[in-house]
């Protein structure tokens, strides 16, 4: 029995920080604003849910259970949320998508505010 | 170290506020590191939260941009250089980073540890210390929270007038239609927020959290509310003079404990005479000083939010900042 | 001896740099932000004195014998509590500054001080 | 309930502060803080005279003894800045209602006493807590209501200086938190009794000498001594004048017992003066600011502006004293500590009223003033005559003491230099008299009346407390002297 | 397992604090902060895991909710501000069809 909860929760584990540093090279190396949300909003919810999964099959009782299980319903409502506001809020700003090789907008920041 | 480097060369107030929210969080991922979770609750909420909060709206007001101006670097490098030497100097002869036998940790700690069980009857011992042995100076600390509150109050407090809020609610309206979907999110969320911060309130005593940690949270909530259904939504449910009274009932709380047990025959802020049982009293004692922590914090950090959010609404729709500046003298 | 240090001399870096924004920087809001940035740091600095190698939250149970120690997070606590409050209150400060030079640039702030200090006293007076 | 006064007196001003934010109407806040603020000086008299009878009280918060709860200590430094204190801010809040009815907007009014009360609940604070760390909050508690206070005046620039202020301030906060966190490290203590027996163990160590800077550092940011005291004219000139006429008199008070107890007290005489330079350094800088305040002050226009300039140079004659370390020497501080208050918040006062009349206080905007408003420009001559140090006034004995501590240890040069620190104030003092008394008042301005009464009977109630302690010096330098001899550590 | 779990959560957030400074737009800074958020929530779990005592997972909830309300707040208070700017001259027409 303690093997199965060991694999299984290494195998979450494992699982989630890959996401994770995937994820993180995303925001790094994605060309443009749209894509690097693409890579967070995605990798995020999953890798953190993945995560706390494992850790949830190595909690001792029940109340580090339901506590992770709060923080796993918080993260699987605000990451998309926050994801979709975001968008939302760049898009209505203004903020191009850089498409077929154009050269990236960065009109955001230099906007004369008068 | 980076973050903070990056925050010298960043010319863009905006990020130079993103990453003090990070900064903040940094420094209480460090302070979880460092077994200090107590401390860690509490930085994670004002430093990443709250101040970072305020400082966003501070710049929605004043613009985004440093200017370039010319610096004055050299007596600025001198001074820091001298005073940073100094600690290095300073640091030579200290206990080495996590040395059990250092004197900090023999001498007055020890009975914290050691006898806090018996004393006062709270497994956390950061809580009977700070409620217990050191209570005036959380006493002092709910001051200082409290007179920034007033200060807030009297630096940036509007009058105002019931037809200019008509006028701004039209605006505001128009304003969230479109985040529905962070509207509903936080409609599920602001019922949990408010029931955490209660459990946030009574768990102090166990495990980390107390009546500071509880304040803020619950009055995230609120400030939640008020981001995202409008300002005057939120004034509707709570109302300004309300939220005095209740800054001012907590300290009022606070001292009340001291006073009942300087009237019982103790010294102030004893709070063994408080009951029969010493534990008991220490127990009713730290209960209700928490209240009175959560409530004046509460109350004092949603007077500092609504009257800077209050005072951007007016200077957005005065156009000119000199109508307000008249306004206010 | 290097490591035992080390941790401090970090910590003692970031506090400089923190004055330094302080100190260097003209923006209102910047200084502020070097203030937050020093106070920080040295409750990184006092948490760290707390630290004990091996201990762990000071929150009593059964099977743990080693606690860091707890006079330093109080302490840490009620630091946080008044660095927040300096912050609002500066804040609201430069809230006010904006409003009645419309700039938060130190310098010119002062040429403006320097410019008119009599008029503006006699603008008021009448 | 007479055990228990050592925290009424601070707690029955904290607790005011509340309950004045509930009553609303300024008329009975202004009634009711007046009466805390009476009352807190009626429990400073009482325990002067029980310390004075019974030596030392110790007061421990929470029934936890010591070293492990916070304690608070009474000796006679501290009876004697409490008193003062409390003395003063009772005396100004009865010229506070009418004061402030021109400078500030009636909804703030409330506001305006909370946070008085909040000040002097944090000087109090203070002064009477015998824990490190205490200090540090009361210190935040009365430096947040000042910059609020500050920030209260009229002119804009009273928002620049308080914000410059607050900077400073919150610096010198912090390297006294550095510095308590490294002496915590080295002792594991906070309480300032249990600090002194135990520093000597390890005071040879590399990191309480850098304690002992921070703090220091730390207070003179507070203190405003000679080259950090950048912060202070502004803020004195521009915020309303009875914020002026409450801190000049106290606050810089409270930075001077903060930099006696912490030299005296924590770290102890051999430690303060022999490991450090510092009697050298202070001497120095107590001069430099002696002389080159007073020469700036000559050049101000603004005449507030001008007594600020002035309060640094008196600070400057607080430090020569300190820096003596001789009982003399000490004694000359604290008297002028107590003489100082006096002169500062009557002359402050008496320009608050000129101010309520007039509107500013530029220098040439007060032509013939000595003819309209006689009895208000008489107190600050009379005032300023303290500042110069005449025989009969109160500034005279201090200077007296002060100028005997330095010939005792020999020092001619030092003597010589504060006596034209003198000179300086005398020029200083002379235009204001020039102005006021000897030139006619300008001709398209409307003539103004003599302050109403409840500026005139603190004003005068302070000046002739200047000259009463100016002749009868029994009580004033008995005090000072007790307190004095139980720093060195001898028996009165 | 978590060992090496925490450290991909700090490879993670170190790449994250990279973006955040380089980051050319303002909304790619709070996408960082965002994503920093959560990889503390983490970061903070799996410590608690990693030292043994994982009681202290409260501290995780409040981050995750500190993370929620503040980008909730920067959206709103960076984003109304050009709103009125936009609003009045292409903003409108855009939503029409």
């Amino acid at each position: 029995m303690d093997i199965v909860i060991l694999v299984s929760s290494s195998l979450c584990l494992f699982i989630g920080s890959f996401l994770c540093v995937s994820g993180g090279i995303g925001i790094l190396r994605f060309p443009d604003f749209y894509t690097r949300m693409h890579a967070v909003g995605v990798t995020d919810t999953l890798g953190a849910g993945m995560i706390l999964i494992g850790l949830m099959i190595l909690s001792p009782d029940f109340l580090v259970f339901t506590k992770l299980m709060i923080v796993l319903l918080l993260t699987l409502l605000i990451g998309p949320t926050t994801s979709h506001v975001l968008a939302k809020a760049a898009f209505h700003n203004g903020l191009k998508p850089a498409l077929n090789n154009k050269p990236l907008k960065q009109s955001k920041t230099k906007e004369p505010t008068h | 170290m980076v973050v903070a480097i990056a925050i010298i060369k960043m010319k863009d107030l905006f990020a130079v506020v993103m990453l003090t929210g990070i900064y903040g969080l940094l420094s209480a991922s460090f302070f979880v590191a460092m077994d200090a979770v107590d401390v860690a609750f509490t930085e994670a909420s004002v430093g990443a939260g709250i101040s970072t909060l305020l400082m966003l709206i501070v710049i929605s007001m004043t613009g985004r941009r440093e200017k370039t101006t010319r610096h004055k670097p050299f007596p600025a490098l001198l001074i820091v250089a001298i005073t940073g030497g100094l600690l290095i100097y300073g640091t030579l002869d200290m206990p080495y980073f996590g040395s059990v036998d250092a004197p900090s940790h023999s001498h007055i700690a020890a009975r914290y540890i050691n006898d806090s069980m018996q004393e006062v009857g709270v497994p956390n011992i950061v809580t009977s210390v700070l409620a217990s042995y050191r209570a005036f100076d959380t006493f002092g600390e709910v001051i200082v929270i409290f007179t920034a509150g007033i200060g807030v109050l009297a630096l940036l407090s509007v009058t105002h007038r019931p037809e200019d809020n008509d006028k701004f609610s039209t605006i505001n309206d128009s304003m969230h239609e479109q985040h529905l979907v962070v509207r509903i999110v936080a409609k599920m969320l602001i019922p949990f927020i408010l029931l955490f911060a209660l459990y946030v309130q009574f768990h102090g005593d166990f495990g980390p959290g107390g009546g500071f940690q509880a304040g803020v949270i619950f009055a995230a909530a609120i400030i939640l509310y008020a981001m995202l259904f409008g300002l005057n939504t939120a004034r509707k449910v709570i109302n300004q003079t309300f939220i005095q009274l209740i800054a001012a009932t907590g300290v009022l709380i606070y001292a009340s404990v001291g006073v009942a047990s300087l009237l019982s025959g103790g010294n102030f802020f004893d709070y063994n005479v408080l009951s029969n049982d010493p534990i008991a009293g220490q127990h009713l004692g730290i209960l209700i000083i928490e209240w009175g922590v959560g409530c004046t914090v509460c109350s004092v950090i949603i007077i500092i939010f609504f009257n800077f959010a209050g005072r951007r609404e007016i200077q957005q729709n005065n156009g000119s900042k000199y109508d307000t500046n008249q306004d206010l003298q | 001896m290097l490591m035992g240090l080390f941790n401090d001399w970090v910590v003692i870096m970031l506090m400089m740099i923190g004055l330094y924004i302080v100190i260097a920087h003209g923006n209102l809001i910047k200084k502020i932000v070097g203030l937050t940035l020093f106070q920080t740091s040295v409750f990184i600095f006092y948490i760290s004195i707390a630290n004990v190698e091996g201990g762990t939250a000071p929150i009593l149970a059964d099977d743990i014998t080693l606690y860091s120690n707890p006079l330093p997070h109080v302490l840490i606590l009620t630091a946080i509590v008044v660095g927040i409050a300096t912050t609002a209150l500066a804040l609201s400060l430069v809230v006010r500054i904006k409003e009645a030079y419309g700039t938060i640039e130190e310098e010119e702030i002062q040429r403006q001080d320097n410019q008119t200090p009599e008029v503006k006293k006699e603008g008021k007076q009448s | 309930m007479i055990a228990h006064l050592p925290i009424l007196q601070v707690v029955i001003p904290l607790m005011a502060a509340p309950i004045c934010l509930l009553l609303k109407r300024a008329q009975l806040v202004w009634l009711f803080s007046l009466i805390v603020s009476g009352l807190a000086f009626l429990i400073s008299i009482l325990l002067l005279q029980q310390v004075i009878a019974s030596g030392v009280i110790s007061y421990e918060l929470g029934g936890w003894s010591p070293p492990w709860g916070i304690e608070y200590r009474i000796d006679e430094l501290n009876a004697f800045l409490l008193l003062i204190i409390s003395a003063i801010s009772t005396i100004v809040l009865f010229a506070a209602q009418v004061s402030i009815e021109k400078e500030i907007p009636p909804n703030k009014h409330t506001l305006f006493y909370v946070l008085y009360l909040l000040s002097l609940t944090g000087m109090l604070g203070i002064v009477a807590t015998g824990d490190a760390f205490n200090i540090f909050v009361f210190l935040e508690i009365s430096s947040l209501s000042a910059y609020a206070l500050i920030a209260m005046g009229k002119d804009r620039r009273a928002l620049w200086a308080s914000y410059q202020y607050l900077i400073m301030g919150t610096i010198g906060a912090t390297f006294m938190l550095i510095g308590i966190g490294l002496m915590y490290q080295m002792t594991g203590t906070l309480n300032i009794e249990d600090l002194s027996q135990r520093l000597p163990e390890v005071a040879q160590t590399r990191t309480v000498f850098t304690a002992f800077v921070f703090i220091i550092v730390g207070v003179c940011l507070k203190l405003a001594l000679f080259p950090l005291h950048l912060w202070l004219p502004n803020a004195y000139a521009y915020a309303p004048s009875i914020v002026t006429a409450f801190f000049a008199a106290t606050a810089t008070k409270v930075a001077i017992y903060l930099l006696i107890r912490f030299t005296f007290s924590v770290f102890g005489l051999s430690f303060s003066f022999t490991t450090i330079p510092l009697q050298s350094l202070f001497m120095a800088l107590g001069l430099v600011g002696i002389v080159i305040a007073s020469i700036s002050a000559i050049y101000q226009n603004n005449v507030k502006h001008l007594f600020a300039y002035s309060s640094i140079a008196q600070i400057g004659y607080m430090i020569v004293g300190f820096s003596i370390s001789s009982v003399t020497g000490l004694t000359a501080t604290l008297l002028h500590l107590f003489n100082h208050a006096l002169m500062k918040s009557a002359i402050f006062l008496a320009l608050a009223a000129v101010m309520y009349r007039l509107g500013n206080v530029q220098l040439n905007n007060l032509h013939g003033l000595g003819r309209q408003m006689p009895l208000t420009m008489a107190a600050i001559v009379i005032g300023g005559l303290s500042l110069i140090g005449i025989p009969l006034t109160v500034g005279f004995v201090s200077k007296w003491y002060l100028v005997t501590a330095l010939l005792e240890q020999g020092w001619w040069p030092v003597a010589v230099l504060i006596l034209i620190g003198s000179l300086l104030a005398i020029i200083y003092v002379w235009r204001i008299v020039e102005v006021a008394y000897f030139k006619a008042p300008l001709a398209n301005k409307v003539p103004v009346r003599e302050a109403p009464i409840s500026f005139l009977a603190p004003i005068w109630l302070l000046i002739i407390a200047n000259i009463y302690f100016g002749i009868d010096t029994r009580f004033s330098v008995q005090v000072a002297q007790e307190a004095a001899q139980t720093l060195f550590g001898l028996t009165p | 397992m978590l060992i090496a779990t925490t450290l991909a959560i700090f490879v993670a957030m170190i790449l994250a604090i990279i973006r955040g400074i380089t980051g050319p737009t303002l909304y790619d800074r709070i996408l960082a902060v965002n994503m920093f958020c959560t990889k503390t929530v983490l970061l903070i779990s799996l410590l608690g895991f990693v030292m043994g005592r994982p009681e202290f997972l409260d501290i995780a909830i409040v981050y995750a909710l500190i993370s929620f309300i503040s980008v909730i707040g920067v959206l709103r208070y960076s984003d109304t501000n050009q709103f009125k700017h936009t609003s009045a001259h292409d903003e409108l027409p855009k939503k029409e069809p």
